[in-house]
C-alpha cells in the first residue's frame, strides 16, 4: 500500500549510522497494518481454538467425553493399526490426481477466459462459473450420483451405443475422483484466471519472435509468471480434498474411501480427541510438503523486486 | 495467358528475391487504420530503415513482419513466400521490441539464451555465444541480474543482445538504440552495422532519429500517417526530398511560399525574385532550402533580395543557428552557420540571406 | 499492462483453430458445471417425492411448499445475510493482509502464509466444536448468527488472502509510484490505481467468499446456537432424505441470481452510456470552447 | 427447574428453542396452531445425529427442549443435561399406547425421561427378483451372489452392532473386545457385498429402486418408500440373529426456563398433528389415538406395515444407544472400510 | 556551538534557497553502488539538465527528489526542507517516468486528469485542462484509448501530459522525448522551454541527448558511474570540458596523447608539435579538439605537421565527415566539414590537419 516504504525498510535498517525518526518508525510499522484485523480474527477466533484442538489430540476419549488428562494414546492407537498410513497414502494420490486433472482442466479454461473473452464478458462468465456452487454440494453431488448411477444418463447414452455401463463409472475411486474435479474446478479457475488476468501477453510475442511454438512459449514463459497462481491454485484443490468425506461417501461407495472419512466416522460418534489426533497428523505432513515447497510460494524474490 | 504468365514469370527469376516485400498491405485496429497501403522491398543483405512521427505505422509494420499482427488486406512476403499466416517461430526473423518485452522472471543470461534454448543449441555453445553477445552490448557484468534490476538503458540493450544472438536472417528492431547515450549509441551503431555487413542478415530498423538513420541505413522509407512518402537512400532523401513532409521531416528546412512568373521563381508575398533550379511551377508553390545552405551578409532596411531580422541565436556546439525573420515566411527560417564564420552577426541584425540555385527543391500544390 | 486481450495478436494459420477448440472447450465445461443444476431444476418439477428420477408427473408442489415453509424461509434469508456479511468481512480482512503478506520484509512470509492456509486444512467439525467450546466456555458469548460470522470468516479469508497475494506478487510498483507522484495519498492511491487493478482478484475472493459460506454446514451448525441456515436445514434433513423443496429452492437461488446478475450486468451499463453521452457532449462542448479561445 | 409446573402458572408469550429432527413437526400448520394457542413460539434448530446433538445442547446451553434415541435418553439424564418429569400428568400422555409410557430404561426417580414419539427397527429388506431364497440371517451377506449388492446407510456403529448379532453377541452395543474381534472378522468377509454406505435415506431407496442394490437393513417402512419411487416389490425379512431399532422421544433441557414443557407438549402432542406427518414420514407413532384417525383417513395398510398398532415390538430390538467403547466401534469399522 | 550554527545559518539564509539540495548522498542496491555521491544544488526556476551514459545513476537520482528510492546516505533538501523520509505525495513534485507507468485501466484522459482528481480540482476545470494538455502533446484525438492501445512514442506523450497538467513546483522529467521523432522533440523541447519559462517551474530534466540538453538547459550536470563529472551551462561543458570524459561525453571529440615539451604541446609518438593554448602540462597528457574545429587541407607524404588517410567519407545532411587515419592518434581522428566545402578532400587521400590554438583543450593525466 505504501510506495516508498519497501525502499525505507533496508535504508532505514541497513545503517546503524542513520538513526530512526519516528516517522519511519511509523512508516515501518505502518507496513504491517495490514495484518492487524487478520492477526485479530486469527488470534483470537483461530488460534486459540486450533491450541484446544491440538490440546484435545493428546487428552483422553472417555465415551463421548473428551477429559483434559494427558496421554498419548490417541496417536499410539494410529501408529498401530496400519490402516491409517494406508488410506492416508491412497489419499494422497487420488488428491495428487484429482488436483492435477482440475488445474488440466482449469487452465485452458482460465486462458480462454483471460486471453480471448472481451474484458466486458469476463466478469459475467466467471460468474456462471461460480454460480451453479451456490446450490448445495450435497444437491450437486447427489445429482452426480442420478447421473453417473446405473439408470442415468450415461449408462443409457452408452446402452443406446451398445456399451455395457462400466463398473467404475459410479461408487469407485474413479467416480470419486471425477466429482471431485468438478467440485473444485471452480476454484483452480477462479484463481488462474486471476492470476492470468494480468499476464502481459506481449510476453508471448517476445518468446515465440525467439522461435519458441506457441506452447512453449506458454510453457517457459507464460507458466513461470504466473506460478503464484498456480501455487495458489493447488493450495485450494489439494488442501481441502486431501480432507474430503461427503463425496468419497457419496460416490465412492465402499471402494472409493478416502482418509477424510475414517476421520468423520470419529467425529460422527464425537470422537474427537482420536479424530483430532489424525487430522493434526495430517496437518503436520502437509505442512512439512509446504515447507518444503516454501520457495514457490515466494515468487517475489525470484524477480528481483 | 501461359506466355504472358511466362513473360511475367521470367523478370521474377531474373531480378533477386526481395528478403522482405509488401504488396498493398492494410491494417486496421477496430474503426483505426494503422497502415494504410504499404509496397515496398526489402532486398536481401540490406539496411533498411522505417522512419516517421511517432504513431505513424512503423512498430505496426514490423509486427507484420514479425507476424504478431496479421494484416487486414494484401500480402506479406519473406524471402518470395507469402507468410500472412505463418506463425511468429516459423519465421527466421528476430524482434528487438520497443518495449523490450523483457522475461522478468528470468535473469539477464538466460534471457539472452532464450532464443538458443529454443533452437537446442547445445549448453555450452549458448553459454559462449550468450556472452558474446552480452560483450557487445556492454553487460557482460550484468548476466545475472533480473530485468527489474536494470536501469532503461541496460534493459534496451539486454533486448538487442537477446535478438542479435540468434543471427537471424532478418533483425527486425523497433527503436532500439532510443534510450542510449549517445556514444553508446554511436558504438552500437557502428557495431551493429559491422554485425550486418559481416552477416549479410537484413536489417529492418525503425527510429525517429534521423541521424541515425541516415548514418546506418542503405535505404530508408519515410513513413507519414501509414503511408510511405518516399523510399531511398540518405542523401537522395535529404537533397530530392518527395514531398513537403519529407522535407520538413528529415533535417531542418525553410519554406517560402512562391510562385512561378515568366519561369522565374518570386516570393508569393511580396515578389522577390529567389534562387532556384530551372522549372518553375506553374502556378502557387513552395521552395524549400536547408539551413546550412544559406549564406547570411549584413544588409541594410532597403537591400534587395530577401532581407530579415536575427531574433534568436543559438550555440549548438559544433555550429550556431540564427532564427530570421522574414516577412516573405510564415515562420521564422533558420540558417545554421559555422562557429567560426558567425564573426558579423548579431542577435537584432538584419541580414540578407542567399543560397545557390541548386540548393533550393521547389513543390507544386499537390506535395502540400 | 496488458490492455483488452483480444488487441494482442498472433498470427498463425491455427489461430482460429486454437480460438475455436479453446472456446469448444468452454462451452463443454459449462455444460459440465450446469448439467447437475439442470437436472435438479427438472427434478423440481417432478411430483416424486423422493426427488429422482423416473419423473412421475410435473407438479409446482414444491415450490408451494417453500412458500408455505417459514422454516425454509428463514433459513434462506439466515444463509444469505451469513454470507453477505461473510464475503464483506473476509474480502477486507484478506485483501488488507495479503499487502503486507507479500510486500513486507517479514523473515517469516512463508510461515506466515503457512499459518493463514491451516484453517483450509484443518477439518470443520474439530475448528466448530473447538470453536464452541471456546466461545461459551472461555469468552462465555451468547451464540448467535454473528458467532457463525466470525467462524465463517476465519474459514474463508485465506482463500481471499492468497488468491489476492497471488495477485500481488509481481504488481508493477511504478504504477503506484506514479499515484503517489500524483498526488494520491496511500489511500487513493488504493482506491483509484491497486483496487481496479487487483479488483478481479479481490472480486474472485469475494465470490469464492461468499460460495464457501453458503454451503458450510460443520462449522457452523456447531456455532450458530438456536439458528438455522440452509446448509443446516439440508444436511439434518439427512435421516430421511432432502425433499424435494430443496430442489424447488435451488431452483429459485439458480434464478434469482441469474436475474439479479443479468439485471446488475445491464442497468450499470445503461447508466454508464448515459453518463458517457453526456460526458462526451461537455468534453465536444468544451473543445469547442479551447478551439475558440486558442484560435487566432 | 422446577419438574411438575402447575398448570396454567405461565401463560405470556415466550420461545422455547427445540434441537430435534425434522420428523418430529410441521413448521406450516402446527407450529403457527401451538403458538396461537399457547403463546409458546418454538424455534426449530434441526439436528443430525445423537452424539452431536448432545455435545451441541450441552455446550451451547441454548436448547430448551431437545430430542433423543432410545439409549441415548438415560445418557443424556446421566450427562445431567436433561430432568425428567411426571407423564401421567399431561393430559395429552392418555393418547400414547401405555406401553411408552413404562420403558424401563426411560424411567428415573422423579418421572420419565422423555415423552416418547416414534420408534422403529431395522430389517432385513430385499428383492426378491435377483435374491432367494429370501434371506434369514446376517450371513446372507457373506453370499458371493450379492457381492456389491447391498446399500446401507453410514451409521458405522448401528453396522459395527449388526455385525456383533451376526456373531451371536447378546448386547450389540456394548460388546468386549472379545466380541468386537468376532465382529469385525465378520464384516471383513461382508466387505466385497456393500457397494455403499449412503449418507441419507432417500440413498438406499435409489439404490433399491433402480436395482443397484439388491439389499439392505434399515427402518421399517422402506418397502412402501421404494414402491412409491417407482422401484420394484421389495420384500422384508427378520434376520434370526435379532435387530437392532430405536425409539425416540422430547426431553426436558435441565436448568433451563422448561416451566413451558407440558404446556407444550400437550399442544404439540395431540393426535391431530400425526397423520399429516405419518404421510409425509412413515413411521410409527406411539400415539394410540392417531391410528385410529389413520385408519379412518384409509392409511390403515401403511401404518400395519409399519407396526403402528404394535408398539410392543418396539422394546423387542436391540435399541440404538451410547456405547460403553464408542471409539473401539469406529476402529473396527475403520479397520474394515480404510482403503 | 550556537554561533557556529547561527553562522552557518545566516549565509543560507541570505543567498536563495536553492529548489533542490543534494549532500553528500549516496544510494546503494544491495552491493551495488548506483549512486556515489551526489551534491548539487538545483536553483528555483532552473532548467537542470541529468545527462549522462546509460545506468550512470540518472533515474536513481531523479528517483530519490521523487520520493521513490531512499537514499541510503546524505540529505535531499526540497526547497530547503529535509525530505529524506517524506512521502512522495506530500512532496510539491510531478514525474514522467521513464517507463511512462501509465495506469492500464485507465483512458487517456483520466490518466492525464488523475493528478487534478486527487487535488480535488472540480471536474469542469479538471476537464478543461486536460484537453489543453492533450492538444499540448497532440493527443487530443485520442482522449478516449487504453494505453496499451497507443504507440510508444503516444504513450510517452501521455506520460508527459500527465505530469504537466498539474503544474507543479517541481517536475522531473525521466527521458521524456526519448521516443519521439525529431520535429516533436523539437517542438516539444520548444513547448517545454516556454512552459518552464512561463510558469518559473524547476525542470529537472534527464536526457542521454546532449544535443538536447545543451537546447533546453539552463544548466547540465554530467554524470559517470554514479558521480557528477562537471557542472555548468551548456557552453562551458561543450568548450571546457573538466574531464577527458566530458569532452567525449558531449559532442565528438578527438584525442591525441601528448607530451609537454619545453612549454610546447607535442605529440607523444612521433613529438610533432600541435596547435595548444598556453600552459603545456609538465608530463604525459591528452590534447582534445573538436571535429567541426579542425581544418584539413590536401597533403604529400612529407609534409611537416599532423598528416593522415581518408578512410572514409560519410555524407549526414548538413556536413560530411571524414575519418582519418593517423599515427599520432589510437583511433581516427574525425573532423567536419561543410558539405559545400569538401570539395579537394576525397577517400585514401592524405590530408594536412590544424586547427588554432585556443580551440584545443589540454587533460594531464589525472582527468584520464
Ligand atoms: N532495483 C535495482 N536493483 C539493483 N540495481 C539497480 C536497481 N535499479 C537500478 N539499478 C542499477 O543502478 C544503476 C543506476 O541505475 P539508473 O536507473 O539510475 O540508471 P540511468 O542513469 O537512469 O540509466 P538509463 O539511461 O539507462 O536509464 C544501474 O547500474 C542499474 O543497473
Ligand atoms: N492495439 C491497438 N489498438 C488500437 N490502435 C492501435 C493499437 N496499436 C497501435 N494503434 C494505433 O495505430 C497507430 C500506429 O501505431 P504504431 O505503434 O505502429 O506507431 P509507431 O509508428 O510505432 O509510433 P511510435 O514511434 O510512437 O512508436 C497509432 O495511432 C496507434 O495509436
Ligand atoms: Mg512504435
Ligand atoms: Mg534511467
Amino acid at each position: 500500500m505504501s510506495a516508498v516504504a519497501p525502499e525505507a525498510v533496508p535504508a532505514v535498517g541497513g545503517s546503524s549510522s542513520h538513526r530512526r525518526s519516528p516517522r519511519e518508525l511509523l512508516l515501518a510499522v505502518s507496513q504491517y497494518l495490514g495484518f492487524a484485523p487478520a492477526m485479530a480474527l486469527f488470534g483470537l477466533f483461530f488460534l486459540a481454538p486450533m491450541g484446544l484442538i491440538v490440546a484435545y489430540s493428546f487428552w483422553t476419549q472417555d465415551g463421548y467425553n473428551v477429559v483434559s488428562t494427558w496421554t498419548l494414546s490417541n496417536y499410539q492407537q494410529i501408529f498401530s493399526t496400519p490402516v491409517y498410513v494406508s488410506t492416508f497414502l491412497t489419499t494422497l494420490w487420488m488428491t495428487a490426481a484429482a488436483t492435477a486433472l482440475t488445474l488440466a482442466v482449469a487452465l485452458p479454461f482460465a486462458y480462454w477466459l483471460a486471453r480471448y473473452v472481451s474484458r466486458r464478458w469476463q466478469r459475467p462468465l466467471l460468474f456462471l462459473v461460480i454460480l451453479p456452487f451456490w446450490v448445495s454440494y450435497l444437491l450437486r453431488v447427489t445429482s452426480w450420483t442420478i447421473i453417473l448411477g446405473s439408470q442415468g444418463a450415461i449408462s443409457r447414452l452408452l446402452s443406446l451405443v451398445g456399451l455395457s455401463t462400466p463398473s467404475w463409472l459410479l461408487y469407485d475411486r474413479p467416480a470419486v475422483i471425477f466429482v471431485l474435479i468438478y467440485l473444485y474446478f471452480p476454484f483452480a479457475a477462479l484463481t488462474l484466471y486471476a492470476s492470468l488476468e494480468r499476464f502481459d501477453w506481449s510476453q508471448l510475442h517476445a518468446a515465440m519472435d525467439l522461435g519458441a511454438t506457441q506452447s512453449r512459449a506458454i510453457r517457459r514463459i507464460m507458466l513461470p509468471q504466473i506460478k503464484p497462481g498456480i501455487t495458489t491454485a493447488v493450495i485450494f484443490v489439494f488442501i481441502p480434498i486431501l480432507g474430503e468425506y461427503l463425496t468419497p461417501e457419496l460416490v465412492g461407495g465402499t471402494r472409493g474411501v478416502m482418509i477424510g472419512n475414517l476421520i468423520d466416522n470419529f467425529f460422527q460418534e464425537a470422537q474427537y480427541a482420536t479424530g483430532a489426533a489424525v487430522a493434526l497428523l495430517i496437518v503436520v505432513v502437509v505442512m512439512v510438503l509446504l515447507v518444503i515447497f516454501r520457495r514457490s510460494l515466494e515468487v517475489g524474490e525470484m524477480y528481483g523486486r | 495467358m501461359v506466355t504472358a504468365e511466362m513473360a511475367s514469370a521470367r523478370p521474377g527469376a531474373e531480378t533477386p528475391i526481395p528478403a522482405i516485400a509488401f504488396s498493398g498491405v492494410r491494417k486496421e485496429y477496430g474503426a483505426h487504420v494503422a497502415v494504410e497501403r504499404l509496397d515496398i522491398e526489402i532486398q536481401e543483405g540490406e539496411f533498411f530503415c522505417l522512419l516517421g512521427p511517432s504513431g505513424c505505422g512503423k512498430t505496426t509494420t514490423l509486427n507484420m513482419i514479425g507476424g504478431f499482427a496479421a494484416a487486414t488486406q494484401g500480402e506479406i512476403r519473406i524471402r518470395g513466400e507469402i507468410v500472412n499466416t505463418t506463425p511468429p517461430y516459423k519465421r527466421k526473423v528476430n524482434t528487438v521490441f520497443q518495449s523490450y518485452a523483457l522475461f522478468p522472471h528470468l535473469t539477464v543470461s538466460d534471457n539472452v539464451g532464450f532464443g538458443l534454448k529454443m533452437a537446442k543449441v547445445s549448453r555450452a555453445d549458448a553459454a559462449g555465444r550468450v556472452l558474446e553477445a552480452l560483450k557487445l552490448v556492454a553487460l557482460d557484468a550484468f548476466a545475472d541480474r533480473y530485468p527489474a534490476q536494470l536501469s532503461g538503458g541496460q534493459q534496451q540493450r539486454v533486448a538487442v543482445a537477446r535478438a542479435l544472438v540468434n543471427r537471424p536472417a532478418v533483425l527486425l528492431l523497433d527503436e532500439p538504440l532510443g534510450s542510449l547515450d549517445l556514444k553508446l549509441r554511436k558504438r552500437l551503431q557502428v557495431e551493429l552495422s559491422q554485425i550486418q555487413r559481416e552477416v549479410g542478415t537484413t536489417f529492418v530498423f525503425v527510429t525517429h532519429d534521423q541521424g541515425e538513420a541516415m548514418a546506418m541505413a542503405d535505404r530508408i522509407a519515410v513513413m507519414n500517417e501509414g503511408r510511405v512518402e518516399q523510399v531511398g537512400t540518405a542523401r537522395e532523401i535529404y537533397s530530392r526530398p518527395a514531398s513537403r513532409f519529407v522535407a520538413s521531416f528529415i533535417g531542418e528546412s525553410n519554406f517560402i511560399p512562391i510562385q512561378g512568373r515568366d519561369g522565374q521563381v518570386v516570393t508569393a508575398h511580396a515578389g522577390i525574385r529567389l534562387p532556384a533550379p530551372g522549372g518553375a511551377p506553374a502556378g502557387n508553390g513552395t521552395l524549400m532550402v536547408r539551413p546550412e545552405a544559406v549564406r547570411l551578409v549584413p544588409a541594410g532596411t532597403d537591400d534587395p533580395g530577401l532581407v530579415g531580422r536575427v531574433v534568436k541565436l543559438s550555440f549548438l556546439g559544433s555550429f550556431t543557428r540564427a532564427s530570421i525573420a522574414c516577412p516573405e515566411a510564415e515562420d521564422p527560417l533558420i540558417v545554421d552557420m559555422s562557429t567560426e564564420l558567425n564573426a558579423g552577426i548579431r542577435e537584432d541584425a538584419l541580414v540578407r540571406l542567399s543560397w545557390e540555385d541548386k540548393a533550393a527543391v521547389l513543390f507544386g500544390e499537390e506535395n502540400h | 499492462m496488458a490492455g483488452d486481450p483480444s488487441t494482442v495478436e498472433i498470427v498463425s494459420p491455427h489461430t482460429k483453430l486454437v480460438r475455436r477448440s479453446l472456446a469448444g472447450w468452454a462451452t463443454f465445461i459449462y455444460m459440465f458445471l450446469f448439467s447437475p443444476i439442470v437436472l435438479l431444476i427438472v427434478l423440481s418439477f417432478n411430483k416424486n417425492p423422493f426427488g429422482t428420477f423416473p419423473i412421475t408427473g410435473w407438479t409446482l408442489h414444491w415450490f408451494k411448499q417453500v412458500a408455505n415453509s417459514p422454516d425454509l424461509q428463514t433459513a434462506i434469508k439466515t444463509s444469505l445475510q451469513v454470507g453477505f456479511e461473510v464475503t464483506v468481512i473476509a474480502t477486507v480482512v484478506g485483501t488488507a493482509a495479503a499487502f503486507p503478506l507479500v510486500r513486507s520484509r517479514l523473515p517469516f512470509r512463508s510461515g506466515l502464509r503457512i499459518v493463514f492456509i491451516l484453517p483450509i486444512m484443518i477439518p470443520g467439525v474439530l475448528i466448530g466444536v473447538s470453536l464452541l467450546s471456546f466461545l461459551r466456555n472461555a469468552l462465555n458469548v451468547q451464540l448467535s448468527a454473528q458467532t457463525a460470522v466470525i467462524a465463517q470468516a476465519v474459514y474463508t479469508t485465506p482463500y481471499v488472502l492468497l488468491i489476492v497475494a497471488a495477485r500481488l506478487e509481481g504488481f508493477d510498483r511504478r504504477l503506484e509510484q506514479a499515484a503517489s507522484d500524483l498526488g494520491a495519498n496511500k489511500l487513493r492511491t488504493f482506491r483509484y490505481v491497486i483496487l481496479p487493478l487487483i479488483g478481479p482478484a479481490a472480486f474472485a475472493g469475494a465470490l469464492f467468499a461468499f460460495t464457501l459460506s453458503l454451503d458450510e454446514f460443520v462449522i457452523t451448525y456447531f456455532v450458530i446456537g438456536a439458528q438455522v441456515t440452509l446448509p443446516i436445514y439440508i444436511y439434518t434433513q439427512i435421516k430421511f432424505g432432502i425433499t424435494p423443496a430443496i430442489n424447488a429452492v435451488a431452483t429459485l437461488l439458480i434464478i434469482g441470481s441469474l436475474t439479479i446478475t443479468g439485471l446488475g450486468l445491464i442497468i450499470p451499463r445503461l447508466l454508464r452510456s448515459g453518463v458517457r453521452q453526456v460526458r462526451s457532449y461537455r468534453v465536444r462542448r468544451l473543445q469547442s470552447t479551447v478551439q475558440i479561445a486558442s484560435g487566432p | 427447574g422446577s419438574s411438575s409446573p402447575s398448570s396454567g402458572s405461565a401463560t405470556g408469550p415466550v420461545t422455547l428453542n427445540m434441537l430435534t429432527w425434522n420428523d418430529h413437526y410441521d413448521p406450516t400448520k402446527q407450529l403457527p396452531a401451538i403458538q396461537k394457542e399457547t403463546g409458546i413460539k418454538v424455534n426449530v434448530t434441526l439436528g443430525s445425529d445423537d452424539a452431536a446433538m448432545f455435545i451441541k445442547a450441552k455446550q451451547s446451553g441454548d436448547f430448551d427442549i431437545v430430542s433423543a434415541d432410545a439409549l441415548w435418553v438415560p445418557y443424556d439424564y446421566q450427562q445431567a443435561l436433561i430432568e425428567p418429569f411426571d407423564i401421567e400428568s399431561f393430559p395429552v400422555a392418555s393418547q400414547l399406547y401405555s406401553v411408552s409410557k413404562e420403558f424401563p430404561f426411560w424411567k428415573a426417580s422423579g418421572g420419565y425421561l422423555g415423552y416418547p414419539r416414534a420408534w422403529s427397527a431395522l430389517r432385513m429388506y430385499y428383492n426378491p427378483k435377483f435374491v432367494s431364497p429370501a434371506p434369514t440371517s446376517y450371513e446372507v451377506w457373506l453370499d458371493p451372489k450379492y457381492k456389491g449388492k447391498v446399500v446401507m446407510e453410514n451409521q458405522p456403529t448401528d453396522l459395527v452392532a449388526q455385525a456383533g448379532l451376526a456373531t451371536g453377541s447378546k448386547d450389540p452395543y456394548n460388546m468386549n473386545d472379545a466380541e468386537l474381534s468376532r465382529a469385525k472378522d465378520f464384516l471383513t468377509q461382508a466387505k466385497p457385498a456393500f457397494l455403499t454406505f449412503v449418507s441419507q435415506n432417500t440413498g438406499v431407496v435409489r439404490a433399491l429402486a433402480n436395482e443397484s442394490a439388491w439389499l439392505t437393513s434399515d427402518n421399517l417402512g422402506i418397502d412402501i418408500r421404494v414402491k412409491s419411487a417407482g422401484g420394484p416389490l421389495i420384500k422384508s425379512a427378520v434376520p434370526k440373529e435379532g435387530v437392532v431399532g430405536w425409539m425416540d422421544s422430547e426431553m426436558k433441557v435441565k436448568g433451563s426456563h422448561a416451566n413451558r414443557f407440558e404446556q407444550f407438549i400437550n399442544a404439540w402432542g395431540e393426535a391431530e398433528w400425526v397423520p399429516p406427518l405419518f404421510k409425509q414420514y412413515r413411521e410409527a407413532w406411539f400415539n394410540e389415538k392417531a391410528y385410529k384417525m389413520l385408519v379412518n383417513q384409509g392409511q390403515g395398510e401403511f401404518a400395519d406395515a409399519l407396526l403402528y398398532n404394535q408398539p410392543e415390538e418396539a422394546a423387542k430390538a436391540h435399541l440404538k444407544g451410547p456405547s460403553k467403547n464408542p471409539n473401539a466401534y469406529i476402529q473396527v469399522f475403520n479397520q474394515v472400510f480404510g482403503a
